[in-house]
């Protein structure tokens, strides 16, 4: 799917619903399952999410383009990803902390945990693998983290409500939280389709 | 202090059972549920990601008293991106449709969560020999895993386990599990009787130690 | 006319007049009893002090436990006879009561009575003192010292007196009978209260469901300077003192906040006739009207003596119907149950319902299943079964923050919940553990 | 004597979660009569196997795991109910029965009950079986009588396989509303569901935010993007599922603003789901979908508490 043929929009809900991260693509599970239980901070790790897969979006493809490319070293690109994205967050967090406090101190202790989000070194290789353009990269890395904030925070939604309820003992915790996911990836099968 | 054979057999079951990566500790869920709609996706990715254990275990193993305390997830980072990239390698040329199945998921094996847990937990600190044994076992832990969930996948989405029909032709397949909401929900519903299993032997345990003291 | 209310509430036992049909239409009947038992501690504050002891002679109106404090009030006693013991007497409270006993010689002697006058021309400044002395407290449930309501501290005004006819509880028609039959009274009552307290405005607020007391008390207005009769919707909980603010006035008294600080006091009609009773006549409140219903042979709207036993007073109504299961003081959705039926009325028992074995069994509770119908009754817009989930793990601060404090404890989730949930016992519960936390 | 004490209140309302199911039970009659008026004895068998199973389920649960049993509060028999009438008539048995077993026992039961589950069971289930066996769900036949109506249009098979919503033009807007036309056992007469919603409103069952916000925006949308208001709304599932599965408690939202804004959602769900997604209906996602959004708009729907005001505001 290409941005320049279905547009800006249909481009987003495809990011967004059609192939959500989480519901559909199966990348940042271990985040949607381990900060998941109260939505405030579900929202916190969404945004932080947003934050660096739109920079580590604009970085991989950039540094594969114009790097990995022309010195013929495609093979390195995933070594050389995890490291742009390290750096990067690591980047952020110091910049955040002296610039930003105020976003620092709400989204700050979810940065570490970000370098080992799959879902961050898996826009960038999805990236790489459509063959997007720049534009399309950032954009997909936006939309797709965009498309995890939603899915954490209704996960985080559903989880706050539970907490009063008798589920069985064996199920709490990782399993009932696997099973409200499926659940809900089954209300977004809906959205198949949405996008030709 | 066990014998050294024990020792080794006790490193073996603990991650097979024990301390099984994907439904006692619950790591690497991504590639659990992306890959698991197919028995054989499910075997080739935990072999992958056994080959990378085993190799970065061994290595972190033999590497453990050079690298610096500071540097090193980095350098975990580094063995780990070697092995994934030669898997990635070794199988783009000998198993391409395999390779095209799990797509960016090999690639992802790098930061599945359970090798660098493991480098960290087990090979930082123990030797070449344990640590292997280490990998071995937890390669096998999480491939058996991938194996049980993506054969009750194929098996109820599609009739078949490793491409063979088991149910017979009347069997009306149930899609669903084939698709994403199949993955979470076997996933959950394993996890949960498992753990259902695992309260009721140590309950079971704990009578017998009470009734014998 | 316009007519008043509020947002949110219910209304309860709508099916069957809520309760109030047996007795709408049965005059006021004087009982006296042959023993009574008078409480010294049921108003709010502390208790008054006995200063009678076994085998004196009292007469009708004597002090005979003196205020213990300046928001103390006295107690009088209710009839002529001798006192056959000082002692206790298990009531509605967790601890048995400090109280008199007396038993009735039957010659109503009253004690010397000095009156203030006609309640236009009394000195005003007199007029409250009397009301302590008189031992009159709220008489709609809560039994504060009226006095004591009626004092502000230095600085803070009031504009408006309500008076609460609204009479929104089940089964009860005591104050409905006294606004018709002795309007006058009311009004008296309620212009002796403006004059105390410099209010140039005294609304008399009434249900639509009253018609009749609503023409008594108009003709009995007519004429009185600043006095005016508000019709209510008839809603529960629409005399909840908070409630009948917003609906006269539209101002909401603020969270944590007294009804003075929106510049009003509410006071109960029954309150209200036993003012103009104290100012007029010098006479202390030793009688108030008490409904008698539910499952008794003749109910009936019954002049009572304070500390005649339940017993004597179903008596009066013919003696109980049905085995009794449960017998409560007060309207069904917020009156408090008693141990027993030897248990005494007190100022602020404006009816004594029994239940049968049947009605009064306890009920089951069920799974929630969020239907929603307890957010929408709440007539503080709280969400009760969020606060119940929040109580149920533990996390009352988190109650807190979501206003449980603010709870008026009127009942009207418990009674919507079709899964008959104990909400509102939950809540009282809390507010108890936090009130004790904080004092 | 023997008295009980507790805190009030001492007389409670007579709706209890029995009475409410019962209300919906008979507010289903009507579908459920002329949905088996329409199909005959498969459409009976359909719709006694989901309930059956669906009771079955719940007792088999509650015995086994030692928890109350609550079947007589006929919450079972109203999901079990439900998920028959969003069933074809020839629908295997064997996927009725499977679909009302993970109704009760993954959505309700696993969740901790009644009151717990955060989807609507039916319309879970129904979604299961779409997704798994989208043959079987999405092959209606034609009544085998009609009320009323004209009859079906000539050349038509008895199993059309194409749903309604793609093949309105051949229906008059009678037999659409009267339900002379191949759907779901209960969703195809809208008569009989709006005489069960006019029972729903006069017993105060349910409210009518929801169901009305639901369906106006459909219309509203359809009309918007050039569709027919009254073919969108008298076609597929839309009426059925806004009176009798959006209005569930335990899923919509609890404020009235809440339920106004799930109703709205929903419909534009539903019709851009119709117009431009891969399903032809898209009521059972719209719903399942803001299902997993209500416990957020319950979070973010507030109202002011009394005495929340400045003090001389």
């Amino acid at each position: 799917m290409r941005l320049s043929e279905v547009g800006f929009f249909l481009f987003m809900i495809d990011c967004i619903l059609t192939n959500n991260y989480i519901f559909s693509r199966f990348l940042g599970c271990c985040p949607f399952l381990g900060v998941s239980s109260k939505v405030e901070t579900s929202i916190g790790m969404g945004l932080a999410v947003t934050f660096v897969m739109g920079l580590a979006s604009l970085f991989t493809w950039t540094v594969y383009e114009f790097l990995l490319i022309p010195l013929k070293l495609e093979y390195l690109s995933t070594i050389a990803f995890i490291f742009i994205i390290a750096a990067l967050v690591q980047f952020v967090e110091m910049f955040m902390k002296k610039s930003l406090p105020a976003l620092y101190s709400a989204l700050g202790i979810y940065l570490p945990l970000i370098t080992t989000n799959c879902a961050v070194l898996g826009v960038a290789l999805l990236n790489i693998n459509s063959n997007y353009g720049l534009l399309e990269s950032v954009l997909n890395g936006v939309f797709g983290a965009l498309g995890f904030l939603l899915a954490i925070v209704m996960m985080a939604g559903v989880r706050e409500r539970l907490e009063t309820s008798d589920i069985p003992k064996p199920f709490r915790g990782f399993s009932i939280s696997l099973v409200i996911a499926g659940m809900m990836a089954v209300a977004f099968l809906g959205f198949k389709g949405l996008v030709k | 202090m066990p014998k050294k054979g024990n020792d080794l057999r006790g490193v073996f079951i603990n991650g097979l059972l024990t301390e099984n990566p994907t439904f006692r500790l619950v790591l690497g869920t991504c590639p659990t549920l992306a890959v698991t709609t197919s028995a054989i996706n499910g075997l080739g990715m935990g072999l992958a990601a056994t080959f990378v254990l085993i190799g970065s275990n061994a290595v972190i193993s033999l590497l453990r008293n050079f690298i610096p305390n500071k540097v090193r997830i980095p350098a975990f980072v580094v063995v780990i991106c070697t092995f994934v990239t030669m898997i990635q390698m070794l199988m783009q040329a000998f198993v391409p449709p395999l390779y095209d199945a799990l797509g960016i998921f090999i690639p992802l094996i790098v930061v599945n969560c359970i090798i660098l847990a493991r480098a960290e937990a087990f090979a930082s600190k123990n030797n070449v020999v344990r640590s292997a044994m280490d990998g071995v076992s937890m390669g096998l832990g999480f491939t058996l895993a991938l194996i049980l969930i993506s054969s009750i996948r194929e098996l109820l989405g599609n009739g078949t386990v490793f491409g063979i029909n088991l149910l017979g032709a009347s069997f009306e397949p149930m899609l669903l599990m084939v698709l994403a909401p199949g993955g979470f929900i076997v996933f959950g519903l394993l996890l949960g009787i498992i753990n259902a299993i695992g309260e009721k032997r140590k309950a079971g345990k704990e009578d017998k130690e009470v009734a014998a003291a | 006319m316009s007519i008043f209310t509020f947002r949110g509430g219910i209304h309860p036992l709508k099916d069957r007049h809520e309760g109030k049909s047996e007795t709408r239409d049965k005059p006021v009947k004087e009982f006296v009893a042959k023993t009574v038992c008078i409480p010294v501690d049921t108003h709010l504050g502390a208790p008054s002090v006995p200063v009678v002891k076994k085998g004196d002679r009292v007469l009708i109106g004597q002090v005979i436990a003196e205020a213990a404090g300046p928001r103390g009030i006295p107690v009088h006693a209710s009839v002529s006879g001798t006192v056959t013991a000082v002692g206790k007497m298990q009531m509605m409270g967790k601890l048995p009561s400090p109280c008199i006993f007396i038993e009735n010689d039957e010659q109503d002697e009253w004690v010397e009575l000095t009156p203030l006058g006609d309640v236009e021309q009394a000195a005003a400044e007199k007029i409250i003192p009397a009301i302590q002395a008189a031992g009159i407290c709220g008489m709609g449930g809560a039994c504060f010292p009226t006095h004591a309501k009626m004092t502000l501290p230095e600085g803070q005004t009031v504009d408006t007196i309500i008076l609460n006819g609204a009479e929104c509880e089940t089964f009860l028609t005591a104050d409905y009978r006294l606004m018709v039959e002795q309007s006058q009274r009311v009004v008296d009552g309620l212009r002796a209260a403006m004059r105390a307290m410099k209010v140039s405005r005294g609304v008399i607020a009434i249900e639509d469901n009253k018609p009749e007391a609503i023409t008594a008390m108009q003709q009995a207005a007519a004429g009185r300077t600043g006095v005016e009769v508000a019709t209510l919707k008839t809603k529960y909980p629409q005399g909840g003192e908070k409630q009948l603010i917003e609906a006269i006035t539209g101002k909401q008294v603020p969270s944590g906040g007294l009804p003075m600080h929106v510049q009003v006091v509410v006071l109960n009609v029954a309150t209200a006739a036993a003012i103009a009773d104290a100012v007029k006549e010098g006479k202390p409140l030793v009688s108030r009207i008490t409904t008698v219903t539910g499952c008794v042979k003749k109910p009936s709207n019954l002049l009572l003596r304070i500390g005649t036993s339940v017993s004597d007073a179903v008596g009066a109504c013919g003696g109980y119907s049905e085995e009794p299961g449960k017998i409560f003081f007060g309207g069904s959705m917020t009156g408090l149950c008693i141990p027993d039926d030897q248990v005494p009325m007190t100022k602020a028992n404006n009816g004594i319902v029994v239940l049968n074995e049947k009605q009064g069994k306890s009920h089951v509770e069920n799974p929630c299943i969020r239907c929603g119908r307890c957010v929408e009754a709440c007539p503080t817009k709280l969400n009760p079964m969020e606060l119940r989930n929040l109580l149920d793990t533990d996390k009352m601060e988190e109650a807190e923050k979501k206003n449980l404090t603010d709870c008026i404890l009127c009942g009207s989730c418990s009674y919507v919940c079709p899964a008959k949930r104990w909400l509102v016992a939950s809540f009282k519960e809390a507010k108890d553990l936090i009130a004790a936390r904080r004092n | 004597m023997n008295l009980r004490m507790s805190t009030g209140p001492h007389l409670l309302d007579k709706d209890t979660t029995q009475s409410l199911m019962l209300d919906v039970l008979i507010a289903l009659i009507p579908a459920t009569a002329l949905g088996v008026y329409f199909f005959g004895v498969s459409a009976a068998l359909v719709l006694l196997v989901c309930i059956v199973t669906a009771v079955l389920s719940e007792l088999i649960w509650q015995v086994l795991m030692k928890k109350p049993v609550r079947i007589t509060d006929f919450s079972a028999v109203v999901t079990g109910l439900i998920l028959g009438l969003n069933l074809p008539a020839n629908a295997p048995l064997w996927m009725a029965a499977l679909g009302s077993a993970i109704a009760i026992l993954l959505v309700k039961q696993l969740f901790g009950g009644i009151g717990h589950n955060f989807l609507n069971p039916a319309i879970f289930a129904r979604a299961v079986l779409l997704a798994s066996w989208p043959v079987h769900m999405t092959s209606y036949v034609l009544p085998q009588r009609l009320l009323l109506g004209s009859a079906a249009p000539s050349g038509v098979d008895v199993v059309a396989s194409a749903t309604p919503l793609l093949s309105t033009s051949q229906w008059s807007t009678m037999d659409l509303f009267i339900g002379n036309i191949p759907g779901t056992i209960g969703e195809v007469s809208k008569a009989a569901i709006l005489v069960g919603f006019a029972y729903l409103l006069l017993r105060g069952t349910i409210t009518w935010h929801v169901p009305t916000f639901f369906v106006g925006t459909v219309a509203l949308l359809t009309w918007v993007l050039g569709g027919n208001p009254l073919t969108a709304v008298l076609t597929g599932g839309v009426l059925f599922g806004a009176v009798f599965m959006a209005t569930d408690y335990v899923t919509n939202p609890m404020l009235r603003v809440g339920q106004c804004i799930f109703g709205v959602m929903c419909g534009v769900i539903v019709v851009v789901i119709r117009m431009y997604g891969g399903y032809p209906e898209g009521v059972t996602f719209a719903i399942l979908f803001m299902n997993c959004i209500t416990p957020l708009i319950d979070r973010y729907s507030k109202r002011k508490v009394y005495g929340e005001v400045k003090q001389h505001a």
